[in-house]
């Protein structure tokens, strides 16, 4: 085993251990938790960033076992793997720091932050995976572990949630595993490489593995909330904001995404999804995906559930950038999307959960004028709304720059509508809320005031959304230097040789 | 009770259906039965020749204790099987207070038991030449074991269960024991060394059929000797005794 | 061959009444000794393969070691099946018997 | 060498700091010291003030790890507008700073003024399209917090609509951008030269900056704005930040270098409707920001029309553009003076002196065009461009002109009335400073066209007789209409409140909202799916009692043996 | 000594002898029964893997009883199943065992029926080892009148185990088992008779290397298949299975699900992808996949709707089962190697998780004194380590990666879909998905500890009623990652069979 391949391994085992631990920890010993969780964090986005820059330099990261013939496990470090795979530790980091000042006191922690260390093993897993069986294993794993934290609290209704969660989760699995092996008995063994399978398949097998693709898409559709299957996104978010979190931006509906990039990029790849012709159904289930989820999101007035149509709007960037391969400029903006849309929803979410736990608030109705108790926190807020419309210099703008040129590119003029009427609905949904906290007037009093202190809050909780915030901006600010979000997907691109 | 409705009641739909259905597939093996061809050889020509070196003369006590001593070895372990079963259901429902026997069965008893014990021996003695063996003489030890049973002797009760369990696993652990030795000797598990087979044969069929003679009378008094559990449990309730 | 024949139909016919028998009748003994006649009727079947016409060869001892193994396999299950039926009518509720198919009792109760 | 790069050096940080101290200065508001930051607020737009007479001219300095590639430089369009700006923000700064010393939400105040000036400054000195892009989004956006400020229901629904069409305008820029950018393959705005434009690029570069300018079907902002923000922040609404919109038309549709005759007509078009149209709504005003608002609506209608005269041809650009710096200047300069004076009547708090109505007449008919004014220069710019022209324009410089004039004068006496009759709420403590801004701007509105070296062939042709005379009928017959008018308006006054009554706009944007929010989506079904599963539970539970029956099981047991009998017989 | 070669065919006798022993030992002593049944099955382990190792060195191996070959003797064999099924049942075993340990001596502990227990105690050992003699020499067999006493074997165990509760309904149960084990036990008998009389032989590899099958031949494997499916429990036939197993104790729920299933169908398999592979048609292997198909839906619908946890368990043991049956129409697109693989993973991950499961389960019961699953929240707060267990070996039930039942699954619909055959993927989606459910529903109630709820306070712990059901959860769900080792087993085991001469010559 070479260095390369410890790396591989310990990468996962950095928040393994830490959880494995944890489960294993009494209730009361907090201290000793939230460290084992911050070293943990730590020393994995150390690992991560070692990792980038090995496969900067062209170091080839792999562990190759196999199973039975035909199927192996394999876990690859390649740039997209790397884009996602620093992407979710870097917020796992954040999100712990949340996460210890959210539960603050409340009880079944160590079971929370177990399956938490879990959840983002099973994610870094995905973004590591190397060919469909690996991505499947870790895919399904992260449902499992995904599902306490829904239902942790307990209440008749996140079970519901969580319920549904499963089924939907689940059923789209299941659909998954028939596509790949289905996919296997056409084409063979299936690696994720920067051309797909051979065309020689699209020729002889076209109806097929466009059918399969198909199949692929919806499975993994469920995850990524495409529109038809997006029904568990809104109900999940009886879960603690930590957990919404993380389902939003770190783990669950981003390795949904990821798994399209997969697909379309590295399964089929471009030149053979343009002789199957399948690309347009993709770009019209995220255009519809897009619209519906911005439309209803229109309607909410509880806070994190509009988010969650945000969410699965936004997310359908992604799969718009795939839907247009043939064109870097939108591949670019689906990849750096992937990321952005992490960073900005992740503020949303802490900011929400800001909100509830420290004044109660969970509804729009209720927030008005709440940006003078708790400026900072809105401020925050402010910047990922304002991110999500896609103002400049966030990072929005630049994912919707590149979508746009791509969509343009490749003479689809309806699709910069589409993105523009897009924008508009986020403004529609967004800015009342920044209104009604900034410039309404205040109420007597907030639901249930349960935090008086020196910041407006926890600092725990005050300090990750405003990283996430600060980095909202800044990585928009400086989205054209050396290292920035949309530099390491250009180099994907490159990779990839658009 | 049911039985007498049974009777009087004709036979409902279903019934006939199912008769119907038993009917065809007995035809049908029937048929298939007859059409098989008598051709098989079997195995008789083989026992035959190898008959010499089974070291009896019976061609079934050969089959039985030599060419597939396995399988009686087991078989034997089903018997033991069901009296721990029996007696992991139950106690034994013998009656709890003394009865008294009628002398003619008394007389009877005392006569036919050392009878029946002396035919089972021979019985396991001429299992080598001629029909017969360990099951027949522990057959016939089973029933005197049930006449025994049957008197309701007082002794019966306080058998110990040792005893008791030592003559139910001798058969059993006997043939277990011979059977590793042979391996231990000739290298084959109841590969019997030459010319020892004859005798070693009988050792088992005696034991063995001492065995399923306690065996069999064991199934019959039902259950568990009570005094198995003496020491711990106190002299309760008996279950509602109730013999077949 | 006739005689074969004789003995392995009435072989399968003793099969046949016994599994009638087993199925219609809910009464337990009844079931016991429906098995008892089925077995009855399989060694029936296989002591009659064991015949060989006279002068063609050695009468084959397998079947019959068979057919002994089976007895006495046959005589241990009637045993314990006969115990356990005793104690299943001692144990449960006497309406159960009474009933003409084996109570659902066993699958739904809690202890 | 080393020299040459330090200068480099030097000429990038000061045009850094340009954009930067604003923000700075607004980083700094946010934290314990705000008070001591507001003190010395005037002192960010210093590096504005300086940087015109400091770099030289048609420097591009590129950033390129900023926000997708930064380019800043200052050339002369944009110097012009620079020192423009910078004034009036630099006027206003002093005059925010002393007025809204005992407001609560002061902090917030500045923070969104220096935010917009940072956008103000920074759009001016981009040259690449999405730098442009940016400061123009960071100023807009911070307005809003203007213009909202007093955060009464008024200013709500003022500050709804700017947004409103902010956003509408945000996102045709956005779109247009993507246009232009894929037609032009490089996004700097050197680039654009010369490209031909599409219809759909025209039209949302139109919708995109006419928002700003307040041009005709985007106009519904202005006057509830400007009456609602607070009066410095909406004198650089008025006067600087409108500026903006036109400098995106320059820089994005860059005259005498575009012809497109088709666009050309569209611009004149709504421009001079919306010349007319602005009046119309401002007559029927009653409150002075409100009236100015309308007047810049109209103002920016002429704007409009001189730029969509310069978009026929390359050598049509190349006269209209000193045209369109000139009115520009004057328009800003008279515009924000007016603002201060009626700054100056607030704080005061009681009718004006004699001397002051004169002093506020100056920058008002100077809008008018009356002669010896700056208005008058420019008109005189004008109509030498429609001069220049010849034919189907000529018209326009006479009769369309003194039309304006005509209107116009009649708007700013109406201005004036409610100045004089309005009642101010008093603010004593910023008088002082409010005096002498309103009269340093009136100076500035006064003096500048005269000295500024561009201006100066027009503001001679401006003292010929002839001109003269063209200049003042329009005035007087302004001033004689008004006297028509103005009894008729008493007469209006038991009309509601200007703000109280629905607009279009409004209408429209409720009805949308409505529609958007009454849409009945499908449920999920989930829970009804179960419910319905749950009732067959007890079916389930008898046929599994059936299944354990005896009977049933032979019938499976000899239909099982039959089949595979059947089967592998 | 010669005979403690590696190459001593002779050591395959061992997991049959050692077990039959200590069986008839511990009825003798009833004294440190625990001893001698702890050692038993860890020699019994050692020895299933001593004879993989043997079988990777040495090849598949043949022995003869008492050195009488075949067709009169009595033979055994070594192969790729065969040895995996035998590490099924050590590992399997040697957990129960231990479980049982910890099991009894907590009821012991039990105040309330401390003699009833302990007599329980002192019968379980005999039976469980004797049963586990049994099982081993039904996987290692190779003569079908032999296969038939171990059936027996088993079958007469079973029973006695599964009325070993004393609950009356266990007792109804058992002896409904111990009518249909015993009406399948005729049925396989009668088959026997039919094959004896056609072909005079007894041997499955002489069986197997006959030329051309007579009706005689197809009707007894006709016969010998339905009693073993009745043995199976294959729906429509499974009347028996859930009472049975959900009323029995924990350890015999889990030696019945796990292991006493297995025996008959692994039976079943051999006979006809072995002995009688060239007899089959495509229409009996339909009417198998129907029926496993019917048995996954069924078993699955009805184990959703359970309100009892063992109950629950028990029905989806009959949902899982259909699994192996699927296998059987699919077949034909693939060879005999790959065919034994999907059986021997589903059945090796089933036999740990399903075992893992009721230990949990009667973990829970011991603890609550129920298994009612609307009473069961927040258990995890009580017993974190048998929740995970069950949660574990629940994953292993849906057939999630990288469990063993993955790769069993993975298989099944490769072939399905390798030959077109979609209907089976629908059956086993669906029956996945519905596995998902009546997993999750019970876990989404261990798991969740609502506001205010206040853990009990356990009294009597054992670590042995939690780690051996985890270490099985989790050989279950690890099975996958060491499937090229098994694949490597079975294809090792997998070689033609040398000629036997006929005779029995020594």
């Amino acid at each position: 085993m070479n260095w390369e391949q410890l790396l591989l391994v310990s990468i996962l085992l950095s928040s393994l251990i830490p959880g494995i631990i944890i489960f294993g920890l009494p209730e009361e010993r907090h201290r000793l938790r939230t460290i084992l969780n911050l070293c943990g964090a730590v020393v994995k986005i150390s690992l991560i960033v070692i990792m980038d820059i090995g496969i900067y330099l062209g170091h080839t990261f792999e562990i190759r076992m196999p199973l039975i013939p035909g199927v192996e496990l394999l876990l690859n470090g390649d740039p997209l793997s790397a884009l996602f795979a620093t992407l979710s530790s870097v917020l796992w980091l954040l999100t712990t720091i949340y996460a210890v000042g959210y539960l603050e006191d409340s009880p079944n922690r160590s079971h929370f932050f177990g399956y938490f260390s879990l959840c983002v093993t099973v994610t870094i897993g995905i973004a590591l995976a190397g060919n469909l069986v690996t991505f499947l294993l870790f895919y399904e794993m992260l449902t499992l572990t995904t599902y306490p934290l829904v239902i942790h609290r307990g209440t008749d209704k996140s079970l519901r949630a969580g319920r549904n969660y499963l089924i939907y989760a689940f059923s789209g699995g299941a659909v998954f595993l028939i596509a790949v092996i289905w996919l296997q008995n056409v084409v063979g063994p299936v690696d994720f490489s920067a051309t797909g399978f051979s065309p020689g398949f699209t020729d002889s097998h076209g109806t097929v593995l466009a059918l399969i693709f198909v199949l692929l898409i919806l499975g993994i559709g469920v995850k990524a909330a495409l529109v038809p299957l997006h029904g568990w996104l809104p109900q999940a978010m009886v879960a603690p904001a930590p957990v919404s979190a993380l389902l939003h931006a770190v783990a669950v509906v981003k390795a949904g995404a990821f798994g399209i990039v997969r697909i379309v990029l590295d399964v089929y790849g471009a030149q053979n999804l343009l002789l199957l012709g399948v690309l347009p159904l993709l770009g019209g289930i995220a255009t519809i995906t897009i619209l519906y989820g911005s439309l209803r999101a229109l309607q909410q007035d509880n806070l994190k559930r509009l988010l969650a149509f945000s969410t699965i709007s936004q997310v359908s960037y992604i799969a718009l950038g795939m839907s247009l391969v043939d064109q870097p400029l939108a591949v670019i903006g689906g990849l750096v999307h992937l990321v952005h849309q992490g960073l900005m929803k992740i503020t949303l979410f802490f900011c929400a959960g800001n909100l509830a736990e420290t004044l109660g608030i969970h509804h729009i109705s209720k927030m008005n004028g709440v940006a003078r108790r708790m400026p900072l926190t809105m401020a925050a807020f402010t910047i990922g709304a304002l991110g999500m419309i896609g103002i400049p210099p966030t990072v929005g703008f630049v994912s919707k720059w590149y979508l746009g040129l791509g969509s343009l590119a490749a003479g689809n003029w309806w699709l910069l509508g589409i993105l523009a009427i897009s924008s508009l609905l986020n403004g529609c949904y967004f800015l009342p809320i920044l209104i009604r906290a900034w410039f309404g007037k205040q109420q007597e009093s907030w639901p249930e005031e349960l935090y008086v202190g020196r910041f407006e809050t926890r600092l725990m909780l005050l300090l990750p959304p405003l990283i996430t915030a600060f980095t909202v901006m800044a990585a928009g600010a400086v989205a054209n230097a050396q290292i920035s979000p949309l530099a390491w997907v250009r180099f994907i691109v490159r990779e990839y040789g658009l | 009770m049911p039985k007498t409705r049974n009777r009087h009641k004709r036979l409902d739909g279903f019934q006939r259906l199912f008769l119907l259905l038993v009917v065809c597939l007995i035809t049908l093996l029937g048929c298939i039965l007859s059409t098989i061809p008598n051709s098989a050889p079997g195995l008789a020509d083989a026992v035959a020749r190898l008959q010499e070196r089974s070291g009896v003369k019976s061609p079934v006590t050969a089959v039985l204790l030599n060419f597939r001593a396995y399988d009686t070895m087991l078989e034997v372990v089903v018997l033991l099987l069901a009296v721990i079963g029996s007696w992991s259901l139950t106690k034994s429902p013998l009656p709890e207070q003394d009865t008294d026997i009628s002398p003619v069965q008394m007389g009877v008893v005392r006569l036919l038991a050392p009878v029946m014990c002396l035919v089972a021996a021979y019985l396991v003695w001429q299992g080598s030449h001629l029909a017969g063996g360990a099951f027949q003489g522990g057959a016939i030890l089973g029933a005197a074991g049930v006449l025994i049973l049957v008197s309701d002797f007082p002794w019966i009760r306080t058998i110990p269960a040792l005893p008791l369990r030592i003559g139910l696993v001798l058969g059993p652990l006997f043939f277990v024991g011979i059977a590793l030795c042979c391996l231990f000797f000739t290298g084959k598990l109841l590969g019997y060394p030459e010319g020892t087979a004859g005798w070693l044969i009988l050792l088992i069929e005696a034991a063995c059929a001492l065995s399923i003679g306690i065996t069999l009378a064991s199934l019959f008094a039902g259950g568990r000797p009570d005094n198995t559990m003496k020491k711990i449990q106190p002299p309760a309730k008996h279950p509602p005794g109730k013999s077949l | 061959m006739i005689t074969t024949l004789l003995y392995s139909m009435t072989g399968l016919i003793l099969f046949g009444m016994g599994l009638f028998t087993l199925i219609v009748h809910s009464h337990p003994l009844r079931k016991i000794l429906a098995v008892n006649v089925m077995s009855t009727g399989v060694f029936l079947i296989l002591i009659a393969t064991a015949y060989t016409p006279l002068g063609q060869g050695e009468v084959d001892p397998v079947p019959h070691a068979m057919v002994l193994t089976g007895i006495v396999v046959s005589v241990s299950v009637t045993a314990l099946a006969l115990i356990l039926a005793c104690r299943v009518q001692e144990t449960s509720n006497l309406d159960l018997l009474k009933k003409k198919t084996v109570p659902e009792t066993a699958k739904e109760s809690t202890t | 060498m080393i020299a040459a790069d330090l200068q480099t050096v030097a000429y990038a940080s000061i045009l850094a700091l340009v954009a930067g101290t604003p923000l700075i200065f607004a980083a700094c508001s946010c934290t314990p010291f705000q008070k001591r930051v507001v003190r010395f607020l005037p002192l960010a737009t210093v590096p504005a003030l300086l940087a015109p007479f400091t770099v030289p001219v048609d420097m591009v300095v590129e950033v390129p790890w900023f926000f997708m590639g930064g380019r800043m430089g200052l050339d002369q369009t944009g110097r012009i507008f620079l020192s423009l700006s910078a004034l009036i923000w630099f006027l206003a700064s002093f005059s925010s700073r002393r007025i809204l010393k005992n407001d609560t939400g002061q902090r917030q105040f500045h923070v969104f003024f220096l935010t917009a000036m940072t956008g103000n400054f920074g759009l001016i000195l981009a040259s690449g399209m999405l730098g442009y892009y940016l400061f123009f989004a960071l100023m807009s956006f911070a307005a809003y917090g203007l213009v909202v400020h007093k955060a009464t229901d008024n200013a709500l629904q003022a500050g709804r609509i700017y947004l409103t069409l902010v956003m509408i305008g945000e996102v045709a820029l956005f779109t247009a951008l993507i246009l232009l950018v894929h037609n032009t393959g490089g996004l700097a705005i050197e680039d654009i030269a010369g490209i031909s434009y599409q219809p759909l690029t025209l039209i949302l570069l139109f919708i995109g900056f006419g928002v700003k300018i307040g041009a005709l079907p985007l106009h519904g902002w202005m006057t509830s704005a400007y009456q609602e923000t607070p009066i410095p922040a909406a004198a650089v609404l008025a006067g600087a930040m409108v500026n903006a919109g036109i400098l995106g038309w320059l820089r994005f549709l860059p005259l005498g270098q575009t012809s497109c005759p088709t666009a050309a007509v569209l611009f004149i078009a709504v421009g001079a409707v919306a010349a007319l149209y602005g009046v119309i709504i401002g007559l029927k005003c009653r409150q002075a920001g409100a009236v100015l608002g309308a007047s810049s609506i109209s103002q920016m209608g002429l704007i409009t029309v001189i730029f969509g005269l310069g978009l026929f041809d390359h050598k049509a650009g190349f006269h209209a553009a000193p045209v369109l710096m000139v009115y520009v200047v004057h328009h800003s300069l008279a515009k924000s003076s007016l603002f201060f004076g009626y700054d100056l009547v607030e704080r005061q708090g009681k009718i004006l002196s004699h001397l002051q109505i004169a002093a506020i007449l100056l920058p008002a008919l100077g809008l008018a065009g009356l002669p010896f004014t700056s208005g008058a220069i420019a008109k005189t710019a004008f109509k030498d461009l429609t001069a220049t022209l010849g034919n189907p324009w000529y018209g326009l410089g006479t009769f369309f002109l003194p039309l304006t004039a005509t209107t116009t004068t009649m708007l700013m006496l109406h201005f004036i009335r409610i100045l004089k009759y309005g009642t101010g709420t008093g603010n004593p403590a910023g008088k002082r400073e409010s005096g002498t801004i309103f009269t340093v701007s009136v100076i500035a509105t006064g003096a500048i066209l005269w000295l500024w070296p561009a201006s100066r062939d027009s503001a001679i042709l401006s003292l010929a007789g002839m001109t003269l005379l063209q200049s003042l009928w329009p005035v007087t017959a302004g001033f004689l209409l008004y006297l028509v008018w103005s009894p008729i308006f008493s007469a209006k006054k038991g009309l509601p409140d200007d703000h109280k009554k629905q607009t279009l706009f409004d209408l429209i944007l409720e009805t949308v909202a409505r529609i958007l929010k009454g849409i009945e989506w499908p449920q999920s079904r989930q829970d009804v799916l179960f419910t319905h599963l749950y009732r067959i539970v007890p079916q389930l539970r008898r046929s599994e009692k059936i299944m354990g029956r005896w009977k049933v099981i032979g019938i499976s047991y000899l239909a099982l043996c039959l089949c595979l009998l059947f089967l592998l017989l | 000594m010669i005979f403690l070669n590696v190459d001593n065919p002779s050591w395959m006798i061992t997991p049959i002898i050692v077990p039959l022993t200590a069986g008839l030992l511990c009825f003798l002593f009833q004294r440190k029964t625990f001893a001698i049944a702890l050692s038993a099955v860890l020699v019994n382990l050692l020895a299933a893997c001593f004879l993989i190792g043997q079988l990777l060195t040495c090849g598949p191996m043949r022995y003869s009883m008492g050195g009488w070959q075949a067709p009169l003797g009595i033979t055994l064999r070594t192969d790729g199943p065969a040895v995996l099924m035998l590490l099924m049942t050590g590992v399997t075993g040697f957990a129960i065992t231990l479980y049982a340990r910890g099991y009894f001596s907590f009821r012991i502990d039990d105040p309330g029926g401390t003699d009833r227990h302990q007599q329980q105690q002192r019968y379980f050992w005999p039976l469980w080892l004797l049963l586990l003699a049994g099982l081993n020499g039904l996987f290692l067999s190779n003569d079908i009148f032999n296969l038939y006493i171990t059936l027996e074997i088993i079958g007469i165990s079973a029973a006695s185990l599964a009325a070993l509760s004393g609950k009356p309904a266990a007792r109804l149960a058992s002896f409904r088992y111990l009518l249909s084990s015993l009406l399948g036990s005729l049925t396989f008998l009668l088959g026997i008779v039919f094959l004896y009389k056609s072909c005079g032989l007894l041997d499955l590899d002489l069986l197997r290397n006959l030329t051309e099958n007579g009706p005689g031949v197809r009707a007894a494997l006709a016969l010998m298949s339905v009693g073993l499916l009745l043995k199976t429990a294959l729906v429509p036939m499974h009347f028996w299975l859930p009472p049975a197993h959900a009323n029995a104790l924990a350890p015999v729920s889990a030696i019945l699900s796990a292991l006493v299933i297995k025996g008959s169908f692994y039976l079943l398999f051999r006979l006809w992808f072995e002995v009688f592979a060239s007899s089959i048609t495509t229409e009996a292997l339909n009417v198998m996949g129907g029926l496993g198909a019917g048995a996954i839906l069924w078993g699955a619908i009805q184990a959703m709707r359970q309100h009892r946890l063992k109950l629950m368990v028990a029905y989806s043991t009959v949902s899982q089962l259909g699994y192996l049956f699927v296998a059987f129409p699919l077949s034909r697109a693939a060879d005999n190697a790959q065919v034994w693989s999907i059986v021997i993973f589903m059945a090796m991950a089933h036999a740990c998780a399903k075992s893992a499961m009721f230990m949990s389960a009667g973990t829970i019961f011991l603890h609550f004194g129920h298994d009612r699953i609307q009473d069961l929240t927040g258990v995890r707060a009580s017993l974190p380590i048998t929740v995970l267990a069950y949660g574990i070996a629940g994953v292993t039930l849906m057939g999630l990666p990288p469990s063993g039942a993955f790769i069993a699954k993975w298989l099944l619909l490769s072939w399905a879909l390798a030959s077109c055959q979609w209907w089976w993927v629908l059956v086993i989606i669906a029956g996945s998905a519905m596995a998902m459910i009546y997993v999750f529903r019970v876990i989404s109630r261990f798991i969740v500890i609502p506001e205010g709820f206040s853990s009990q306070k356990l009294e009597f712990h054992s670590r042995l009623l939690e780690w051996p059901a985890l270490a099985l959860a989790l050989i279950s769900l690890l099975l996958g990652l060491v499937a090229p080792w098994l694949l490597h087993i079975l294809a090792k085991g997998s070689i033609d069979l040398t000629q036997i001469l006929p005779g029995g010559l020594p």
